[in-house]
């Protein structure tokens, strides 16, 4: 992706966007540049706000990783977090347990193959069924996998966690493009992929699985493969979000509330859209963070579910697809 | 004069992006048999389903003077359209005594219910000696005896009926053929869709043909019956 | 060891017990309406926070009866209120309700702190069964139980609107013909739905704990139970309740309380791998 | 363990006046510097002029919020005293809702945002842990009130002093002491009554991993039978199983170790079914001086173990100070400063008496001499006299634990629900807190429930 669509011209860009785009006009063109440049530009007119956008970008590649499957295939994953957990659990304890020095290069695949592992458990069993079973699956699967961090306390460090893992960075700036560039490259092989043909049969497999199984597609395997990508992706996201805090423990990686959280975002954001689950992870966690805390710290989450709710009912395709089509029709108005 | 049974005009009704009808225009007359044939995929279906409330749609349809888009589903079985549909739609885990007990459902008088299924059983004597039995476990016949049966508990003025014939042994259609006889002349009004042409010919006085969502063809039964295209196309292919 | 097995069979029952009352709603809610709602928990809690309330103003009786009501209320709430306007689209149903009840967790949180309350007993006392201690509240969860169980039984076999119910979730279509007024029998289904969550509600608060984290676990239960009963079977969900209580209280008598979620994820995978209909189940319909 | 009194700046104050004028003007300079290197707005931000305290609590738990309560409590009597090195002392607050990665942004932004000079606070072990990093990397005075796991000083400090020098634990004693106190607590209950049989029961969780390898072998050791050392599932919801289990097996009393299970239900069906034997131990729900309301009554003859015996007990001539200042100010729940409170309390007014004795409170510039001076603390608080391990110590920074729990230096209390006379209990209820151990602080009779 590059940051001067809005000086575009040029045939490439012409192209690349007519194809994984649809056919943009200028202003939507305009406006994804500008939200582009906006986020590689935060520290120079954001600066009290890195340390938030970083959690962001964090929370949009979960939210990616979910939609990839979830938003896509509507084979809703109550248990996401238990990809990403378990990622990030897999850096803690070999940091932990085998050698406090382990490498990056080492732990980053292994916590990336346990988030695969993971999610093959889930997915085997389920994704040849209908969605309910996987829902059941994946939240009593996060729910297991809760349970056996506390079971093996002595390796995981139960409720305490683990503290061994070495911070990323703290410096905030640079905190910042360590979580935005990944974000940002995930991002766009995801919409490339969701852009796509595969893409365009898992959304199919969202809107009626049967009419697209009797036209002789095998649908397990394109859920499978869809599977794989997200586990892929949350393992990343796993791993860095153990780098990012430095320590892990079930409430910070694993419980179910972070799964849902990552629907959360994906609702807000829009379902089955990849791009729109990134803007989500930053409207939800400012949210979050920023504006709702003025409700107290219980009565943000009250605004926070009631705000996913909202949009469930009324704005189902979330507010980026919305902004976009807006953009698209009226031409006018700005972000994503 | 009296509105007639069923009056359609103009009815679109859309899948999607695909239109299921188009344009169709049809009625029923009371005390009337009238058929609706047509190859699979024509649109019967879509057609029975509108008419039941399950569809949306574009254009008039009237049932006794009514629009149908101003009734619910419970007031159009209310005002007498019972509607016997292809897949049967019984109620798998019911008895067939219970199915039928369904089928009086919604009516007021339960005492002439009582009576009614009765004579569904003297109608159909199987249905008798099966009346413990889940539906599931019922033939094909015997699930089409069961399902015509709970429609006529229903008190029909307006029966519809898709397909009666769909996947019948010979013997069971000319048991059928009985029971539509003495449906007539109990005076039910009657509309029914049947690839099985020759079948339909038999027992309606007026018939529609219905390619691709559109009426091709109407007229009475003797007329169709000589029609050459009908006979090349739709006369003994069954 | 004898007494062991008899202690585990009584307190296999008891649980178990309150484990169908939770389920039953939570079927016949999918049978009617193909809707999963995952705000069922949430009915269990507050039920149980309608009686701790209102107990010490209207007494237990009053408490009981305002619980249970009050969690039909709320169960025909969500439905009116929110379910019925996204109802024909299972995935934003199957999400909202979610939201919805953590939504509830929070307001409860707001309204009551998140600290776990303590129920006064419905009957104070205990006796010993066989040398296990049986609490008169669980004993009359157990009796509670099978009356609602009867009760619902006679109704939908015997009544007009109760018939109605179970048709419609054997052929959604097959009511439409017949008459049948489905947005009707969906508020009817609801609101039993309510009732059930309401009673089981008021005896896991009062049993174990009424706090605004107390829906997940019994939504999780009502879940699985509805998955190996079969989905949409009452008769399924009992027998399942049943079978599942019977599991976890040996788990935690063999293996210890942590294993309890193990077990069941491993059956539940065996059942979806071995038997996706669950044991009374018709496939699983749309 | 070596103790290193301090009487060396016990008169550091007598040229405060100097002193403060100094520090001023080179906290002013580095204040701008910070800012412009943190991007923070605001010039106040530094040190210009206020100085920012940070706390961080769950602060929806009577405990959290009776730690935040009374931190305003001694940030405010601070102010009406002169404030800290001449500035106002202002309280900034966050909640950590008990969860690390909340209380890790809360700290991320109170230290680039709001510049605190000071942290204090965490009643959850695994939220100290992780934000041990964080504030060690900005060298933030961190002065831990509530959470006791060891790992704290073992993992870090015993490691790398130096990086993580600037993280105190005023209090209270970690849980490997509790341990062990909690076994003489048996013995003492052994010598009482006579018990010879008594059971451990503890929360499957790291913090109480001291309490079932030691407090059961040491119990054994002095000759307890230790029939039932088990522990149950944190999402444990019926404990009739366990309640029967110490049943059968004889014991006259249950030590419990329970903090994340809520022990309300336990506590009612404990003492309505009169289950015979005694409940003691480290129950943190109980600690809160409205668990006997929240029991309706059921909590009498519960026992746990807390600190400043939560303020029933005068372990101090300040003790009461606190209590009465806070239930003057407050009158809802929690109606008593709960022992967190009088940590923090302490915690904000010695790190006030050390920045003083240093001379600066700027800790990006000076944090050594920060360091030295609450190194070189002596300090009576409301609940103990607090004096921190030296960096050669087993467990630097960690508040010193005395020779035993009724030491003066941080005591170890137990307090037991009883019935209060002519109902003058807590709140309106009849329920009051006595202190039955240690014996120096004993204010009422440890009582065997009337049922055994």
């Amino acid at each position: 992706m590059s940051n001067e669509y809005d000086r575009s011209g040029e045939p490439v860009v012409q192209r690349f966007t007519r194809e994984f785009l649809g056919e943009p006009n200028r202003y939507q063109i305009a406006s994804a540049g500008v939200a582009l440049l906006a986020l590689l530009t935060v520290p120079f007119w954001a600066g009290q706000y890195l340390y938030v956008f970083a959690l962001a970008s964090i929370w949009a590649i979960f939210a990616m990783g979910w939609d990839i499957i979830s938003g896509h295939t509507n084979y809703i994953s109550f248990g996401h977090s238990a990809l990403s957990g378990g990622a990030a659990y897999t850096t803690g304890v070999l940091v932990h347990n085998v050698n406090p020095d382990m490498a990056m290069y080492i732990t980053f695949p292994l916590s990336i193959l346990a988030a695969i592992v993971i999610g093959l458990l889930f997915a085997v069993p389920t994704l040849r069924l209908e969605g309910p079973y996987f829902s059941l699956i994946t939240l009593l699967g996060v729910l297991v996998l809760t349970q056996l961090v506390y079971i093996y306390g002595e390796y995981t460090g139960g409720e305490l966690g683990i503290t061994a893992v070495s911070t990323l960075t703290y410096n905030l700036t640079n905190l910042y493009y360590y979580t935005l560039i990944p974000m940002l490259l995930i991002g766009a092989v995801l919409v490339v992929v969701s852009q796509s043909n595969i893409g365009r049969i898992l959304r199919a497999i969202g809107e009626n699985e049967a009419a697209i199984e009797s036209s002789g597609i095998d649908t397990t395997r394109f859920k499978l493969w869809a599977f794989l990508m997200s586990a892929i992706t949350m393992g990343i996201g796993g791993a860095m979000l153990a780098h990012f805090y430095g320590n892990i423990t079930p409430s910070t990686v694993l419980v179910v509330d972070r799964s849902l959280e990552m629907v959360a975002i994906a609702v807000i954001g829009g379902m089955g859209t990849i791009a729109g689950p990134i803007g989500g992870a930053f409207v939800f966690i400012i949210l979050r963070d920023e504006v709702l805390t003025v409700f107290g710290s219980t009565g943000r989450w009250l605004a926070l579910w009631l705000i996913v709710l909202f949009f469930l009912v009324f704005l189902r395709d979330g507010i980026f697809p919305f902004i976009w089509s807006r953009i698209g029709s009226i031409g006018g108005g700005r972000d994503e | 004069m009296a509105d007639p049974v069923l009056e359609i005009d103009g009815l679109d009704v859309t899948y999607g992006k695909t239109q299921a009808l188009d344009d169709v225009s049809l009625r029923v007359e009371e005390g009337e048999t009238v058929g609706v044939i047509g190859p699979n995929g024509a649109g019967k279906t879509t057609l029975f389903d509108t008419l039941s409330g399950i569809k949306e749609y574009e254009g008039s349809i009237k049932l006794f003077g009514e629009e149908l888009s101003e009734l619910s589903k419970r007031d159009i079985v209310d005002r007498g359209l019972v509607h016997c549909s292809e897949e049967h739609d019984l109620f798998p885990f019911f008895s067939v005594h219970e199915n039928l007990l369904m089928g009086a459902y919604p009516r007021d008088d339960q005492e002439a219910a009582r009576e009614t299924i009765d004579w569904v059983y003297e109608l159909f004597p199987r249905l008798d000696e099966r009346r413990e039995q889940d539906a599931e476990t019922l033939s094909g016949g015997e699930q089409q005896m069961l399902a015509i049966g709970r429609a006529l508990v229903s008190d029909p003025k307006l029966l519809i009926l898709d397909e009666p014939t769909l996947g019948l042994a010979p013997v069971i259609i000319d048991d059928l053929d009985d029971t539509f006889e003495q449906l007539k002349r109990e005076g039910i009004t009657i509309l029914i869709a049947e690839q099985n042409t020759t079948f339909a010919m038999r027992h309606a006085e007026r018939l529609y043909l219905l390619e691709t969502g559109e009426i091709t063809l109407e007229g009475p039964a003797a007329e169709l019956r000589e029609d050459d295209y009908v006979r090349d196309a739709y006369i003994g292919v069954t | 060891m004898i007494s062991d097995i008899i202690t585990i069979l009584i307190v296999g029952a008891m649980i178990s017990a309150i484990y169908a009352l939770i389920a039953i709603g939570f079927t016949m809610i999918f049978g009617v309406g193909g809707i999963l709602n995952l705000t069922h928990g949430a009915l269990l809690m507050i039920a149980a926070y309608a009686y701790f309330v209102t107990q010490p103003y209207i007494g237990r009786a009053g408490g009981v009866i305002v619980g249970i009501v009050l969690a039909a209320v709320a169960s025909y709430g969500v439905y009116m209120g929110l379910v019925r306007y996204i109802e024909e689209n299972v995935v934003i149903t199957f999400m909202a309700t979610i939201m919805a009840a953590l939504a509830l967790q929070e307001a409860m949180t707001m309204a009551f702190s998140q600290q776990a309350q303590v129920l006064t007993p419905i009957m104070p006392g205990s006796v010993a069964i066989a040398g296990t201690r049986m609490q008169y509240d669980q004993l009359l969860a157990f009796v509670f139980s099978w009356v609602m169980i009867g009760m619902l039984w006679y109704y939908v076999t015997n009544t007009k609107d109760g018939r109605a119910i179970l048709a419609t979730s054997m052929s959604e279509r097959g009511a439409i013909f017949t008459g049948v007024d489905l947005p009707r029998v969906r508020r009817q289904t609801w609101l039993i739905a309510g009732a059930f969550a309401g009673v089981g509600g008021i005896f896991i608060g009062r049993l174990q704990q009424t706090s605004p984290e107390m829906w997940l676990e019994p939504l999780t239960l009502a879940f699985m139970i509805v998955i190996i009963g079969g989905v949409g079977s009452i008769k399924g969900s009992i027998i399942a309740a049943y079978l599942i209580g019977y599991i976890e209280t040996l788990t935690v008598a063999l293996l210890g309380a942590p294993y309890r979620v193990v077990v069941a994820l491993l059956i539940i995978i065996a059942v979806i791998m071995y038997r996706p209909e669950g044991l009374y189940g018709r496939e699983y319909l749309e | 363990m070596s103790r290193e009194p301090s009487q060396q700046n016990r008169d550091s104050s007598s040229n405060s006046d100097r002193t403060n004028r100094r520090t001023v003007l080179k906290t002013v300079g580095a204040g701008a510097a910070v800012t412009s290197i943190a991007g923070c707005l605001g010039g106040s931000g530094g040190t210009g002029g206020t100085i920012k305290i940070g706390h961080i609590m769950p602060v929806e738990t009577d405990n959290g919020l009776g730690s935040e309560r009374s931190a305003q409590l001694a940030v405010d009597q601070l102010n009406e005293n002169g404030g800290i090195l001449d500035n106002d002392v202002e309280l900034v607050t966050a909640d950590s809702a008990a969860q690390p990665s909340e209380a890790h942004s809360a700290v991320t932004e109170m230290i680039n945002r709001e510049n605190i000079q000071m942290l204090v606070g965490t009643v959850v072990s695994e939220v100290a842990l992780s934000l041990a990093d964080l504030v060690a990397e900005n060298d933030l005075p961190f002065l831990i009130t509530g959470a006791a796991s060891p790992r704290i000083f073992a993992e870090n400090h015993a490691q790398n002093y130096d990086q993580f020098k600037s993280i105190f634990r005023p209090g209270p004693v970690n849980s490997i002491k509790q341990a062990e106190y909690l076994a003489q607590y048996g013995q003492f209950l052994s010598e009482e009554h006579g018990w010879d049989t008594m059971a451990v029961v503890s929360e499957d969780a790291a913090w109480t991993q001291d309490i079932t390898d030691m407090t059961a072998s040491l119990l054994e050791e002095s000759g307890i039978d230790v029939a039932v050392n088990e522990r149950v599932a944190l999402d444990t919801n019926d404990w009739t199983p366990i309640l029967d289990q110490v049943e059968s097996s004889g014991a006259q009393t249950m030590i419990g170790a329970l903090s994340h299970i809520p022990i309300t239900g336990m506590t009612s069906s404990w003492s309505r079914n009169e289950y015979p034997f005694s409940l003691d131990g480290v129950m943190i729900a109980a600690q809160s001086p409205q668990f006997w309301s929240d029991t309706q009554g059921t909590a009498e003859y519960l026992s746990t173990a807390t600190s400043a015996a939560d303020g029933f007990a005068d372990i101090t001539p300040k003790t009461s100070e606190v209590m009465d200042a806070y239930q003057s100010e407050y009158d809802s729940r929690p109606t008593t400063p709960t022992f967190v409170g009088f940590i923090t309390h302490d915690a904000i007014n010695l790190y006030a008496e050390a920045v003083e004795r240093a001379g600066t409170a700027n800790h990006r510039e000076d944090i050594d001499s920060i360091v030295e001076e609450l190194q070189a603390t002596d300090f009576e608080g409301s609940y103990g006299q607090i004096q921190f391990q030296g960096p050669d110590d087993e467990y630097p920074n960690d508040v010193y634990p005395g020779e035993g729990p009724g030491d003066e230096f941080a005591p170890f209390t137990i307090t037991q629900w009883q019935a209060a006379e002519d109902g003058n209990g807590i709140g309106d209820t009849d329920g009051t807190k006595r202190c039955v151990w240690p014996e120096t602080y004993q204010n009422g009779d440890h009582q065997t429930p009337s049922w055994m």
